[in-house]
């Protein structure tokens, strides 16, 4: 097959993914919020509400789209862009199953890490070109932090890299068919939670939107599909997030005990279940946890979490190294 | 610009009724030295508000901030005036009460009793004792009823959300009592000059014993779920701390006060309704800081809860009014009366002239003096933690700007 | 309580407790819940077991409502009998406290226990509850069944005899009867 | 509750405050009235004196028709008394600001001086709290709001 044809396919395979996994998440997360808050959530449009996302996804792209007087006109436009590109693009590396890959790159953890760094250009530029105090105050919190835990979640990348060997993500995941790796690099995954949650904006940590304080952050003066578009990013981000945090630590698309190829192509719906799973634990934590404050965040970044993945990846190398050498090359 | 007059001024706000602008810094803006002056930074004076989520109404809030830092805050407040202590004046005694339900509308009973306390206190009223326990019950309810509200928007304040849906769930049982014997949900017109409107209903008193048995399992849960939380106790542990001194001089009353270790409670040393038949503590914190007002209200809910019991035990039997002319015409004089709402110290002065109509009501409330002292303490704090402090004193707009 | 973080995961415990316990939402269109029977909704008349209405245009409910949105026309004819023009109620600014219910001295009107009073029209928020009837005749028997406690039955040979005793009460202290 | 009014007279008498009339009768209990140049020295002075009214709990203005009585409503929270200072008040002449003594003072001040048409001197901020400004002073009894006919008419 003509290979530009291929490259087009898995393009519009990453959108529609990403399209299709932006209106699930919305609505799985209004029901989970809505039941942990002891209410029901969408109710009205199709059976339990389902279409509700849809309509809203309809309301978006048919609303009006007022743009304020003073806004940076070049920036205020290309933000979203900028926001939604990397998002986008991060889709390319995640193995849903041992062969289901967008693109199976060598360096997958670190173009995925590459491309969500430039997430929080798009935020400063929104925060900024918007013209409105909130949403400047929003821009710079999101880089302050971002850029403070783009650091520790590489340190807590790395313990799983180190034990596989390998910076392909599909390898890593392959690498974890006799234990998975949470348990043991259990501090390395909790780091990874914790910065994971920062730099996918989650709750505890969502400053750059702080709803009580900021109003809505740098999101504040957009409208329709441009709000619709940093709306959609920011959980595809969640998502992508969430797809590290299996791969790397919870065993990708394997089930225990079942060797490693053996599902196929239900793979991809273990991999999307535990994926889901993940992002479950995510809302449930949005619904219960109050927020930090943003120098509290970053003294934990700098101070807590900086040396503490330091600390575990001198640990997991000595390990590493010393396994083999006292049990003679189990590795 | 150097100092907070100046974020005044730059906001174009002074110089519309005072040319001129006085000359000492004021004690409530006091400008904390940034260090960053050197390289030409310019301070951020936004606007919280009048439409800002949490802001609790319809309060603005005039901040000035150097990067995340306070340096000055102003509130403007008066979006909400509707000129009650007016509209008072042109009202019969009967008729008042609905217009202070609409004063502080978390907490009408309250409103509405400090009203009724003076009326009678002018007219020279004797209250049956069983219109006293009712006033004392519901004024109860109603206590706890405001304080989840707090109790809720401290959380959303702080950026939790689940907690104040819990705590609108119970509020709901309390609403549903409140308007099975008064007929309206938030706006009774219940406590009247000379007694209340109407007796406990069979069903609601069903309903009252219901709510207690849960409410204190429900209340440890509403506690350990915010209260326990280690990053909401490093929100609140420490910050926005109001001394007793600064209590004192701010005027703070209520649960502020006795958060600032300050043990004084206008049921307790001025006791008024049944409440000198009751049996409850008065929960006094010593630290003065968000976290200490958190606790005090928990814990007045609990007391709230142990005073409903009580009451709904041992109501005694008899007429629920006494017999009150239907227009009243109190003689000439003058009388102040409060309450401890769940705000503080909410005060009716009230001086009659002898006619059917007040001839001059004053509504003191409590949280117009906690925003004064919020607005002392906060510069020196985050942002965050500016809308934290002003979501600890309990403010409420209806009440404030009345 | 002891050790960092006990804290959240007791608050991630209590958040799946409640979740647990189901949601407590009434989805309100298609569900309704019971109104108390003390609910104060709008204004409407209340008819006796004919059907017929029982003003008698005394004027103590309009000399009650503290918004002032009762208007009643009334005039009276030769023989002293009363023909009420119309009853009007502004609905938009009521306040539903009850206070005219409470003044009417013929046990008239009520607080309706509708409560979906929304309309399309901002004209539709004042209209006539009564227009053009012959006001009832005041009956001793109304005033009687009143609820006890709320105020003295009236004893009431006229209209007018009824509004002005509300109008003029004096005011004695404590132990009037 | 309500202080001795002899020791309150002497204490006013030690503080130098000649002229001040005290009365408990069909008041809201010990009224002290005195004179409008006297009227920060007394607040001040019974804020230092050993009753040590240091609370503050209101400042609201009544206007009996002649003058404007503005009444500072004070408590001593380590006697447990109350007093009321009422100081009479010509239309539109001057209150001076007592915040220096009472920082509650500060927004109450600026709202009796709106609502009762009187200048604010001393004060840091005096603007208006809740009117807009230029709005009439709205607790003054010459200040007519619409009549029940109006209403019902409008």
């Amino acid at each position: 097959m003509n290979v530009y044809l291929v490259a087009l396919l898995r393009i519009l395979a990453a959108l529609g993914l990403m399209l299709l996994n932006g209106v699930v998440l919305i609505y799985m997360l209004r029901k989970v919020l809505g039941y942990l808050h002891v209410r029901l959530g969408p109710m009205e449009l199709g059976p339990h509400g389902v279409f509700q996302t849809l309509a809203d996804v309809l309301k978006l792209l048919t609303k009006e789209d007022p743009t304020p007087t003073h806004v940076d006109r070049a920036l205020y436009f290309l933000a979203p862009g900028i926001v939604f590109v990397p998002s986008l693009m991060a889709y390319a590396a995640i193995p849903f199953t041992g062969t289901w890959v967008i693109a199976d790159l060598e360096l997958g953890l670190l173009y995925t890490f590459a491309i969500m760094s430039l997430l929080p250009l798009g935020l400063v530029a929104a925060g900024w070109a918007s013209a409105n105090k909130w949403s400047l105050i929003g821009g710079m919190r999101s880089v302050a932090q971002q850029v403070s835990y783009e650091v520790p979640l590489l340190m807590a990348a790395l313990p799983p890299v180190m034990i596989a060997g390998s910076l392909n993500l599909t390898d890593i995941a392959r690498a974890q068919s006799a234990v998975w790796f949470w348990l043991p690099c259990l501090p390395a995954f909790l780091l990874f939670i914790v910065a994971g949650l920062v730099e996918a904006n989650q709750t505890p940590f969502d400053m750059s939107e702080a709803e009580s304080e900021l109003v809505a952050g740098f999101a504040t003066e957009y409208a329709s599909m441009k709000f619709g578009l940093l709306f959609l990013s920011e959980f595809s981000n969640t998502f992508i997030f969430s797809s590290l945090l299996v791969t790397l630590f919870l065993g990708g698309w394997q089930v225990p005990f079942v060797p490693v190829d053996a599902l196929g192509g239900w793979a991809a719906v273990v991999f999307l279940i535990k994926v889901y799973l993940v992002i479950f634990v995510l809302m449930w934590i949005r619904g219960t946890l109050p927020r930090v404050r943003i120098d509290q965040l970053l003294a934990m970044g700098w101070k807590v979490l900086l040396p503490a993945s330091i600390v575990w990846v001198m640990l997991t190398g000595a390990a590493v190294k010393l396994w083999p050498m006292v049990f003679g090359g189990v590795q | 610009m150097s100092d907070a007059r100046d974020t005044v001024a730059h906001a174009g706000w002074l110089t519309a009724d005072k040319p001129s602008l006085p000359d000492e810094i004021p004690l409530t803006l006091k400008r904390v030295p940034s260090g960053v002056d050197e390289v030409m930074t310019e301070h951020l004076v936004v606007n919280m508000g009048p439409q800002h989520p949490s802001t609790h109404g319809v309060l603005r809030i005039l901040v000035e901030l150097d990067g995340e830092e306070v340096i000055a805050c102003e509130s403007v407040v008066g979006y909400l005036h509707r000129g009650i202590e007016k509209l008072a004046e042109h009202r019969r005694y009967s008729a008042v009460g609905t217009l202070m339900d609409r004063g502080d509308y978390v907490s009408g009973i309250h409103n509405e009793m400090a009203f009724a306390l003076a009326a009678e206190k002018v007219a020279d009223i004797g209250v049956p004792r069983r219109a006293n326990w009712l006033r004392v019950l519901m004024g109860e309810l109603n206590r706890i009823a405001s304080h989840l509200v707090w109790y809720g928007t401290m959380g959303l304040d702080t950026g939790a959300m689940g907690q104040f849906l819990y705590a609108v769930r119970d509020r709901e049982d309390l609403l549903d009592i409140l308007e099975d014997v008064t007929g309206q949900r938030m706006m009774f017109n219940y406590v009247r000059p000379g007694g209340v409107l109407n007796d406990l209903t069979p069903r609601a008193e069903k309903k009252i014993r219901a709510f207690l048995s849960t409410f204190d399992a429900y209340l440890d849960e509403h506690h350990a779920l915010l209260g326990g939380n280690e990053i909401f106790q490093a929100r609140t542990r420490g910050i926005g701390v109001i001394d007793k001194e600064t209590a004192i001089a701010f005027g703070l009353t209520g649960a502020n006060l006795r958060a600032s270790g300050v043990s004084f409670d206008v049921r307790r040393d001025r006791p008024y309704a049944a409440y000198d038949e009751m049996d409850f503590d008065i929960p006094v914190a010593e630290s003065g800081d968000i976290y200490a007002r958190y606790l005090v209200r928990i814990e007045e809910m609990r007391q709230a809860a142990r005073i409903c019991r009580q009451c709904i035990d041992g109501l005694p039997e008899g007429e629920h009014t006494a017999k009150v002319a239907k227009v009243l015409r109190p003689p000439a004089g003058e009388a102040y009366a409060a309450v401890e709402s769940p705000r503080g110290e909410l005060g009716v002065h009230l001086v009659s002239d002898g006619t059917d109509r007040p001839y001059r009501m004053r509504y003191r409330p409590p949280a117009l003096f906690g925003l004064q002292a919020a607005e002392a303490i906060t510069p020196g704090t985050f942002l965050a933690d500016a809308v934290a402090i002003f979501g600890s004193v309990d403010v409420v707009l209806g009440e404030i700007d009345r | 309580m002891s050790w960092f973080g006990s804290g959240i995961l007791t608050g991630l415990r209590i958040t799946m407790r409640n979740m647990l316990r189901g949601p407590i939402t009434v989805q309100y269109p298609h569900e309704k819940l019971e109104i108390p029977e003390r609910a104060r909704w709008a204004v409407e008349m209340k008819p006796d077991e004919d059907g017929n209405h029982k003003c008698t245009g005394c004027l103590a409910c309009e000399k009650a409502c503290p918004d002032f949105i009762i208007k009643i026309d009334v005039t009276t004819a030769e023989d002293r009998s009363k023909h009420i023009d119309r009853w009007h109620y502004e609905l938009g600014a009521c306040m539903m406290c009850g206070l005219c219910v409470e003044a009417c001295p013929f046990d008239a009107i009520r607080m309706g226990h509708d409560y979906e009073l929304a309309r399309t029209d901002v004209a539709e928020l004042q209209y006539d509850l009564l227009t053009d009837v012959a006001a009832a005749q005041p009956k001793r028997k109304a005033a009687a069944e009143r609820p006890a406690g709320a105020e003295r039955p009236a004893p009431v040979a006229a209209p007018e005899a009824a509004a002005a005793e509300a109008e003029v009460e004096p005011q004695k202290g404590g132990e009037q009867s | 509750m309500l202080p001795d009014a002899t020791a309150i007279a002497s204490l006013l008498e030690r503080a130098g405050i000649v002229g001040a009339e005290l009365s408990s009768e069909g008041g809201p209990g010990l009224v002290v009235r005195v004179e409008r140049a006297q009227a920060g020295a007394v607040v001040q002075g019974l804020k230092d004196s050993d009753h040590a009214f240091v609370f503050l709990v209101d400042l609201f203005g009544i206007d009996t028709g002649e003058h404007v009585d503005i009444v500072y409503h004070l408590r001593s929270i380590a006697r447990d008394e109350e007093l009321f200072v009422k100081v009479a008040h010509e239309y539109g002449s001057d209150l001076a600001s007592v915040w220096e003594t009472h920082p509650a003072a500060l927004m109450p001040e600026r709202e009796t001086a709106e609502m009762f048409g009187l200048t604010l001197s001393g004060h840091p901020n005096p603007k208006h709290l809740l009117l807009t400004s230029g709005s009439a002073p709205m607790l003054l009894k010459s200040v007519e709001i619409r009549t029940a006919e109006e209403v019902r008419n409008r």
